[in-house]
């Protein structure tokens, strides 16, 4: 479906010393930009996992953008380079795995560019409109599989952890 | 040991003596150098002020067929051949877009290229590779008493610093000296000829070119030994012109370094095409 | 145990090599029938489904279950195996977490299918015949399985006891899990039987700071035998991989390929791997790191060689979706 | 794990969040998540009621973990998890929701904003439900200072800390400290005489109680972190006894080895035992062995017999003291780029081509030359070139700008005028003279006559003797040669030959340029990436006097607030190794930029130095077996938040 | 009017899933037989995109029985893709890794699969009508034996391979890991030890076999026995190879008819499409497809054992020769079309690949360390033949410039069978079915004819997983069930 009232759910993860407060300078200066992006914190794009992107995908984001420091003013020294390394290879799986690349962005927000992270939301919310919503595969394999029954989450969570994992919303509970 | 050879156009007309020299000072080492089948231009002037990108794919398709041919080098004589091929050489490892556009070119001839090959100029191979022992070992008559500049000219080393230095080059002097002739200081070694303007800016290039035989004059040069042949016609052919406009009287032999090289290996000099040059070689050449 | 261990063999999607695993426990094989009786292996044994839909529930102690899970049959027998099973054990890669054939899931059935059927070199007549599941011959039907668009792991119908993988597991670990079930001191359940440790703790090579300058491909280079092979420019998914194979592959100088799956914790194997191996490649000049991650080739067929069933996304999103 | 009971609290801020966010509606859906015990909404979360509601319900509904969705946890996150404390929680069981910022300051409608708003919350609440007690830990603070480098930026560091009644330690490679700013005849742009306001501070420096002064010494090694660092120091062997000398000077006037002199640029000759320069301090010589008779062929001996107090002892050896302190300033100062890399510029080819510091010497008073300004044959130049941007902004050589160079040019070509009365040239691309009377200077200077040539001095070529300037004139728009007498090249500044060296042994990063990298190249010049090591004046990059002598200040008073604290916390978000789970692969090694990560070989494990390590988590996202983790930011917490975050 | 049904689910003691469907008419007499193949796993499909060095690697998996013959055969589909040639030592290496594996094989499907239909008896109580009952019945000290020898096999090829089951070594140009003098030793010894068990297998077998009446007959009786074109791997001496060699194609007379390597396979096999199998059916496209019949009209031919002794004029080395000349002379001449033949053929082949590591491993080259020779050339298309255990197997690859895999087709040993397995096992229903009698015993030795191919269908199956209900159902012409023995 690409009609116009389709709303897609991007997850946002931002590093703390730059980007998260360039997206809290867009508040404190009331720049207005679309709902449709959730952020987290980390305190560096450094530590941004492949894992985060995939597990957003995975529980139906509809779209994915990491945001650290530009190059060179990272809080820590290094940490965005190693976030750009991983964003390459992200973007090469994420290809193999089916999903467009307008889904997935990693950008570079100063603390001093709330204006510019706005932006960058809006064109995102945009651009992932005009492709539709993303279905992951998991959805579509429990679809076809009639009595299957729910497959648990994919790891090695023993029994009890699951519950609490459940009751801590990291697998996905129906 | 073989190498790819790319000749480029002087090699063929102009510049006949160098080529000759070239494979019988390398033959003389043990090293034999193959053409590239259906090599072409290489992009030089004037392609290259006017089209920079169409020059680079030229250059590209000879490595692309050096490659296809299963070698690993190409050796070139021309200066100009080389930095031309160089810099497609170095962008295509380098520059993403670069590499694009001269395989989008390449594909359209039904070629590739993967970046296997890398180019060598002949200065690069005799002395970085071959390397002074095995020179020093082929001398036979050493050039007693006699005098001699090396002349790199300007695209040897430039723009980036590939085998030599820019400004003050090595190499050759270390090739020269060999010979167990006395080489020079000689602060213009680096400076432009003119080559590539010689058509059309004619005042300018004699006042490069009087320079430069000015000093080697003022240091008492007998030679000027070169490893490019437009730096080679320049200096040499317009020697008379230079002395019309500037009343001067120079009169210096200008000669490949291996030329120079083949003298001092005592090889046959009918393979070392002595004698083409406007200014004689004069005793240079009879010892 | 006072009698025997009732044992049961089963094999889904699989190659065979797992059963061809117990019987590389050799003479051991011979002990196991002493302490142990087989009551179900197709493979090597003339036992029928008839003998397991006979039996009591809980009557077997223990079901090793080795391939993935791919249609409604084989989950109809893993649902009847637990049943009658006491502890299911998922042996090998694929029951693990769907090992290679998984790698079906980076492509639709229909693809597979119309290159099968009409693209492939050899095939003639290509007028589009398909193996159909119910057809009509002259004598009357026949009838064949319809198969999910996807890859399964066991876990993913059953509960899973313990985890024991390998492709295929090595007969030490397979020696190893029988003497722990004998014995009655059983791990927590949903343990993998193995070390919670990464190849790289077994590797013998030697290993210092990972900075690769360029990523080279198995045939590409002949490496130093005794340096990590990572360091070498080599990807090898053995930072990230459990260890329990004895870093066999890469002691023959191959790179590891994550057969064993990820260490315990680890929510996605090839995740993990893709971490490590673009980290290795960082680079201040964003050119420079991508052109070196550029040389990987196929992340997803590498990092998720044997773990696509289990991983989040476990395989493409098919067009008709996107 | 005991029974989970979570507190949610949505916050108004007044209007600026009611307004947009219904926050009953987010409270009351609050309510509904899992192991929440208890959500309520308020006016004001942040204000006194706002916390006592929170701490009352800790105590009321034994709450175990709290959530407030309010503004950014940059702004209030310290505010609440000292209320927890106070509740006697730990402070990390809390968590933020910034519905603010994020959701009522940049959303348009009232509907999308309170969705928003409870996915936020949703994901605070499965994220705090992972989180764990932390434990803040604190060191004791050492308050002594080291400073490395006796320049003018070092000794100013040392003059304010010493004036706190701090201890300081000055650590000089060379015999005397003073630095580049010594070797200056004048300063612009007051002209004023270089030695003259020098001198003073390097007295001062000297005679304060509070600075020890390890003049010809070097740092060998820095062990510890910030309040506790171990520094070994080598004091090379002076061969002259400090207490007994009392710097009469015999020893050097007596002695026959005769050296070029490095602090006048090798336009002089000092002699092997030596003072650098008249005005050093401590003003007492040192012998330079390699170029000393005695400790080369065996024989002479002279100073030692002239020595009155028989202070000479060439028996003296290195000696390596390791000394305690709380922080570091690094001050290691600049170079200038060696002037034979560019032939073209004729340095070394000929002789009247010299570089702007051995023309300072050459105008020094104290100067080889005692301040006459002469050709290598001994006569006056009448034409003079001042080369600006030699090296600098030129992408073969440095790109960068060197600061600097255009005024302190203008000095040059001022006292070129001044001495030779000759014709001067200024060869400059575009003049910056950005400082505080600078412009004026400027102008003062093109008042006096010298002539301004726009266009890059690109080549000094030699021709019969006589020199030329090849420039392309960009205002004539002609290419130019000028012949002159003497050229003077006012090279690049660039980092010191062994920058690498003192980055790796400080902790230090260093920018592309080569130059010490500051923690943040606005926020925090002074700062590196290793608590407790400060950076001033020019090893951090090109810089004036004015500039080095108030950096000098300010990483005074960076030191000062550490040492005055007293403490040092430990922050416990740090990284954290599952030695179980390690396989040794090293992966995380190379990667921390702060050193954290060792290797234990015993073990063949990762471990973490918590004290260094300042939970980036760069090592966390690089574990491929998960069994380094960086504490409250684990995967759990950070998936759980992802995948709650989705739900609603 | 429906026809009686019986339907044998799932075969078992081979190599991947089966299923037979046997059609009886009224007077309960077979009226047809159908095999199925109830798999597809789209390995032809999954490893386009992948890099090409990777396909032996991966290959494998399609068989953990024979991963040796998909590793090898893959292999050398990249030497041929990249245009380089191994260094000798390495060709000896892998040739010599390749027989350990046939040993490994030939051994688990004697002993463990097919002899105890033989040693315990076709009809015998299925719960020891397998190994474990083989080995109480030949004695611990035989089966020790047994077991002994294959896990030589197993750990020589794991030496060379890194693993036995999934090997890794193989690279395009070479091996990645050479022979150390210390192992060559402990190969020698190995292999030594495996000649005089080959040796005794043929005695066993012999016994067992040969010298009773019974067996001879129901190797020879006319219901195993189908007369087709038989394919195999010749040296340049026209002896069998299982490594490397031509491709040879012999009519049911035994005349030589099509000889070929690489690329050309594409014109001498054609593979149908049919629509109750998903194991399509391949056969010779210069004779034809003629349905599922016997004769020298029919494209139908078999590969195997039987097939390569039938197609080469000798064996390579001096014992198994002479095994070779006894199988003949035994049987009647050439060609032998009895299914069953196969084990003994088999055995002769033990006996081959024992001789023949044992002669490699006594190579002095086989130590040689430089293995491998880097490709220089680009990638484009390879095809890798090898004589897996169960019959010829080809692999075929396209690749792209970066040498990642654009296109792959595998025709695998079983497949080459599956027209014949159909009609042996209708034959042998047919001869063995009488008025609907139906029996446990009965359905075994129609299995038998089955198993003699020895048919892997985890390697027929290369192509998605599956399974069906398992029990034989009887029904009258009515369509009423009267028997149903649930297995």
């Amino acid at each position: 479906m690409k009609n116009g009232d389709f709303e897609p759910r991007i997850v946002g993860i931002l590093c703390n010393w730059c980007s998260y407060a360039g997206a809290d300078l867009a508040g404190i200066s009331r720049i207005k930009y679309p709902a449709n992006i959730r952020i987290i914190r980390v305190m560096c794009s450094g530590r941004v996992e492949p894992t985060f992107v995939l597990k957003a995908f995975a529980e139906g984001a509809d779209g994915v953008l990491v945001s650290g420091c530009h190059p060179g003013d990272c809080h820590y020294g290094e940490g965005n380079y190693k976030a750009y390394a991983r964003k390459v290879l992200i973007e090469k799986l994420l290809h193999q795995f089916g999903i467009e690349k307008e889904r997935f962005k990693l950008t570079w927000v100063s603390a001093n560019e709330g204006e510019r992270f706005a932006q960058i939301v809006s064109e995102m919310v945009s651009e992932i409109k005009e492709i539709g919503p993303y279905r992951p595969p998991r959805e579509r394999m429990r679809e076809l599989q009639p009595g299957a029954g729910t497959p648990p989450a994919p790891g090695w969570l023993a029994e009890e952890e699951l519950e609490t994992a459940v009751a801590g919303g990291a697998v996905a509970g129906e | 040991m073989n190498y790819a050879y790319m000749p480029g156009c002087s090699s063929h007309s102009s510049s006949r003596d160098y080529e000759m020299s070239a494979l019988a000072v390398l033959k003389a080492l043990g090293v034999q150098l193959e053409e590239i089948k259906d090599w072409n231009c290489c992009g030089s002037t004037p392609v290259s002020s006017v089209a920079p990108v169409t020059s680079m794919a030229l250059s590209a398709r000879n490595l692309a067929l050096a490659e296809e041919a299963g070698y690993r080098e190409v050796v070139v004589t021309c200066s100009s051949c080389y930095s031309m091929l160089k810099r497609a050489e170095t962008y295509y490892r380098n520059d993403p877009a670069a590499r694009e556009m001269m395989a989008g070119a390449l594909k359209t001839m039904g070629r590739q290229f993967e970046g296997m090959v890398t180019v060598k100029h002949i200065l690069e191979l005799m002395v970085y590779h071959l390397g002074p022992e095995r020179l020093a070992a082929a001398v036979t008559k050493p050039l007693k008493d006699v005098k001699i500049v090396p002349y790199y000219g300007c695209l040897l080393g430039r723009p980036q610093k590939a085998f030599d230095d820019p400004e003050t080059p090595t190499s050759m002097d270390e090739a020269l000296r060999i010979t167990g002739a006395e080489v020079l200081r000689f602060d213009r070694k680096s400076k432009c000829c003119g080559g590539s303007v010689m058509l059309t800016k004619q005042k300018a290039v004699l006042r490069l070119v009087e320079e430069i035989l000015w000093e080697a004059a003022d240091r008492g040069a007998d030679v000027i030994a070169v490893a490019c042949p437009l730096c080679q016609l320049n200096l040499d052919a317009y020697q008379t012109r230079v002395n019309a406009e500037f009343g001067t009287s120079y009169r210096i032999p200008v000669l490949y370094f291996t030329q120079v090289l083949g003298i001092a290996m005592g090889l046959d000099k009918k393979h070392l095409a002595l004698g083409k040059t406007f200014v004689p070689a004069g005793r240079v050449v009879n010892i | 145990m006072s009698e025997k261990l009732k044992l049961a063999f089963y094999w889904a999607a699989s190659c065979g090599g797992c059963d061809v695993a117990v019987l590389d426990t050799d003479e051991k094989l011979l002990e196991i029938a002493k302490i142990a009786d087989i009551y179900f292996w197709p493979v090597a044994m003339d036992f029928k489904y008839k003998d397991i839909k006979a039996l009591d529930k809980d009557f077997l102690d223990v079901c090793f279950f080795n391939g993935a899970v791919r249609n409604s049959e084989q989950e109809e027998i893993a649902r009847l195996l637990r049943e009658k099973s006491k502890l299911m054990i998922a042996f090998g890669s694929c029951a693990c977490f769907g090992g290679i054939p998984a790698l079906a899931n980076l492509y639709d059935p229909e693809e597979i299918l119309s290159w099968v059927y009409s693209g492939s070199f050899s095939t003639v007549g290509k007028n589009g015949t398909r193996p159909l599941t119910r057809v009509s011959v002259p004598e009357g039907e026949l009838t064949l399985p319809e198969f999910y668009t996807a890859v399964y792991t066991l876990k993913d119908f059953v509960e899973v006891d313990y985890f024991l993988p390998g492709c295929p597991p090595p007969p030490e670990l397979i020696l190893g899990a029988v003497e722990t079930l004998v014995s009655g001191v059983l791990p927590p359940r949903g343990s993998v039987l193995a070390p919670d440790k990464t190849v790289c703790d077994q590797c013998p090579r030697e290993k210092q700071d990972k900075k690769v300058a360029a990523f080279r491909r198995p045939h590409e280079v002949i490496p130093d035998p005794d340096r990590c092979l990572l360091e070498q420019g080599i990807v090898c998914c053995g930072p990230g991989t459990r260890a329990g194979c004895g870093a066999r592959c890469v002691q023959a100088n191959m790179p590891c390929r994550g057969c064993f799956g990820p260490t315990d914790g680890v929510v996605d194997h090839g995740a993990k791997l893709a971490a490590v191996i673009a980290t290795t490649a960082t680079s201040k000049d964003e050119n420079e790191a991508a052109e070196r991650i550029g040389q990987i080739v196929d992340p997803a067929g590498t990092f998720y060689r044997f773990g696509l069933a289990a991983s989040l996304l476990r395989g493409k999103s098919l067009k008709e979706e996107n | 794990m005991p029974d989970v009971r979570i507190g949610v609290y949505v916050c108004h801020c007044g209007s600026n969040i009611a307004d947009k966010v219904d926050c009953a509606g987010v409270a009351e859906f609050a309510g509904g998540l899992p192991k929440v015990t208890i959500a309520r909404d308020y006016q004001y979360m942040c204000a006194d009621p706002g916390q006592d509601l929170i701490r009352k319900d800790i105590k009321d509904h034994k709450l175990n973990r709290v959530v407030v969705a309010s503004c950014s946890p940059r702004m209030h996150e310290p505010t609440f998890r000292k209320t927890l404390e106070s509740a006697g929680l730990n402070a990390y069981f809390f968590e933020m929701a910034n519905i603010r910022e994020h959701v009522s300051w940049v959303t348009e409608g009232r509907e999308q904003a309170t969705e928003k708003a409870k996915a936020l919350v949703a994901a605070a609440v499965a994220r705090v439900f992972y989180h764990e007690p932390l434990y803040e830990r604190f060191a004791d603070m050492n308050k002594r200072t080291l400073v490395v480098g006796g320049g003018i930026a070092g000794i100013e560091a040392a003059l304010k800390i010493a004036a706190s009644g701090n201890q300081v330690v000055i650590v000089e490679k060379e015999p005397s400290i003073g630095g580049n700013m010594a070797k200056l005849d004048k300063t612009f742009p007051t002209l004023d005489c270089s030695a003259c306001i020098l001198t003073p501070k390097m007295v001062a420096a000297a005679q304060d109680e509070n600075i020890t002064l390890y003049t010809y010494a070097e740092v060998e090694k820095v062990e510890g972190y910030v309040g506790n660092f171990q520094v070994t120091i080598r004091k090379k062997a002076r061969s002259v006894d400090m207490d007994k000398c009392t710097g009469c000077g015999i020893c050097y006037n007596k002695c026959p080895a005769k050296v070029p002199n490095e602090f006048d640029e090798g336009l002089g000759m000092r002699k092997a035992i030596y003072v650098p320069f008249p005005q050093a301090v401590p003003n007492k010589p040192v012998i330079d062995r390699q170029n000393c008779t005695y400790f080369q062929k065996g024989k002479c001996g002279v100073c030692s017999k002239v020595c009155p107090t028989g202070a000479v002892d060439y028996a003296q050896e290195d000696q390596l003291v390791t000394e305690d302190f709380g922080a570091i300033i690094v001050s290691t100062g600049f170079e200038t780029l060696d002037p034979t890399l560019g032939p073209q510029w004729g340095y070394g080819r000929y002789d009247n081509v010299i570089t702007a510091l051995q023309f300072e010497r050459l105008v020094n008073a104290s100067g080889p030359t005692q301040g006459k300004v002469v050709l290598k044959d001994g006569t006056v130049p009448k034409r003079v070139a001042v080369l600006h941007c030699v090296g600098s902004r030129d992408l073969n050589f440095r790109e960068y700008c060197s600061r600097f160079c255009c005024m302190s040019s203008l000095k040059l070509a001022h006292l070129a005028k001044e001495k030779t009365g000759g014709e001067v040239y200024s060869f400059y691309i575009d003049m910056r003279a950005f400082g505080k009377g600078y412009e004026e200077f400027y102008n003062r200077v093109m008042e006096e006559g010298i002539h301004f040539i726009r266009g890059k001095g690109t080549e000094v070529i030699q021709r019969a003797g006589e020199l030329f300037v090849r420039t392309e004139d960009t205002l004539l728009g002609k290419y130019r040669e000028v012949p002159v007498d003497l050229v003077v090249l006012n090279v690049a500044t660039v980092p010191r030959a062994d920058a690498e060296k003192v980055a790796q042994t400080f902790g230090i990063q260093r920018s592309p340029d080569g130059f010490f990298l500051e923690a943040h190249v606005k926020l925090e010049p002074l700062k590196t990436a290793t608590d407790g090591v400060f950076i001033a004046g020019g090893c951090q990059g090109p810089k004036d006097i004015p500039d080095s002598v108030s950096q000098g200040a300010g990483a005074a008073a960076e030191a000062l607030s550490l040492i005055e604290a007293g403490k040092v916390k430990i922050s416990p978000v740090v990284a954290s190794v599952d030695e179980a789970r390690c396989g040794g692969c090293k992966a995380c090694l190379a990667l921390c930029p702060y050193g954290a990560v060792d290797f234990d070989d015993e073990k063949k494990v990762a471990v973490v130095n918590e004290a260094v390590c300042k939970g980036c988590g760069t090592c966390a996202a690089s574990c491929a077996s998960g069994a380094m983790g960086v504490r409250h930011f684990t995967d759990e917490q950070i998936l759980a938040q992802i995948g709650e975050v989705l739900a609603v | 009017m429906a026809l009686k049904r019986v339907t044998i689910d799932p075969i078992t003691r081979l190599e991947g899933h089966g299923k037979i469907e046997i059609f009886l008419n009224e007077d309960g007499n077979v009226e047809n037989a159908y095999f199925q193949v109830p798999e597809l796993r789209g390995f032809e499909k999954f490893c386009q995109g992948r890099p090409a060095e990777e396909m032996p690697r991966i290959t494998p998996r399609i068989c953990g029985v024979c991963p040796e013959a998909h590793h090898m055969a893959s292999t050398k589909a990249l030497d041929q893709m990249y245009g380089v040639e191994p260094p000798r030592a390495a060709q000896k290496l892998r040739e010599l890794f390749y027989c350990a594996h046939m040993i490994h094989s030939h051994i688990a499907h004697f002993y463990a699969l097919a002899a105890p239909d033989f040693v315990v008896g076709p009809s015998a109580d299925p719960k020891v009508r397998n190994i474990l009952g083989l080995v109480e019945k030949v004695g611990v000290e035989t089966g020790q034996e047994v077991i002994k020898h294959r896990a030589y096999a197993q750990r020589i090829q794991a030496m060379i391979g890194g693993k036995a089951t999934h090997p890794v070594c193989g690279l395009p140009g070479g091996l990645s890991k050479a022979l150390k003098e210390e192992e060559r030793e402990e190969v020698e010894k190995m292999a030594r030890s495996c000649v005089s068990f080959a040796r005794k297998s043929l005695k066993i077998f012999n016994e067992v076999v040969l010298e009773k009446k019974e067996y001879v007959d129901l190797v020879r009786s006319d219901f195993y026995a189908v007369s087709t074109y038989y394919m195999g791997m010749v040296d340049e001496q026209d002896r069998v190879n299982f490594y490397d060699g031509d491709v040879k194609v012999v009519d049911p007379q035994g005349k030589e008819v099509a000889r070929f390597r690489g690329l050309d396979y594409l014109e001498h096999i054609g593979e149908r499409v049919e629509p109750w199998t998903y194991l399509k059916v391949p056969f010779l496209k210069k004779i034809g497809w003629k349905g599922f019949v016997d004769g020298p009209g029919s494209g139908v031919y078999r590969v195997a054992p039987l097939a390569r002794l039938n197609v080469a004029s000798g064996m390579a080395t001096p014992l198994a020769q002479q095994e070779y000349e006894r199988f003949f002379e035994v049987l009647g001449g050439k060609p032998v079309h009895a299914t069953l033949a196969n084990h003994w053929a088999r055995l002769v082949e033990l006996l081959y690949a024992a001789e023949r590591v044992l002669e490699l491993s006594r190579d002095e080259e086989i130590t040689d360390p430089k293995i491998r020779n880097l490709p220089t050339k680009k990638p484009v298309e390879g095809v890798g033949i090898v004589e897996a255990p169960r019959g010829t197997l080809f692999h075929h690859y396209r690749a792209d410039v970066d040498g990642m895999i654009q296109s792959v087709n595998l025709i695998v040993a079983t497949g080459n069978n599956h027209a014949a397995i159909c009609m042996s096992i209708k034959k042998a229903a047919q001869g063995l079915i009488r008025n609907g009698e139906v029996d446990d015993g009965l359905l075994n030795m129609i299995e038998m004819a089955f198993r003699a191919y020895d048919p892997c269908l985890g390697c027929a199956t290369h192509s998605l997983p599956g399974q069906m209900p398992m029990e034989v159902k009887i029904y009258d012409h009515r369509g009423e069930k009267l028997r149903c023995l649930k297995r």
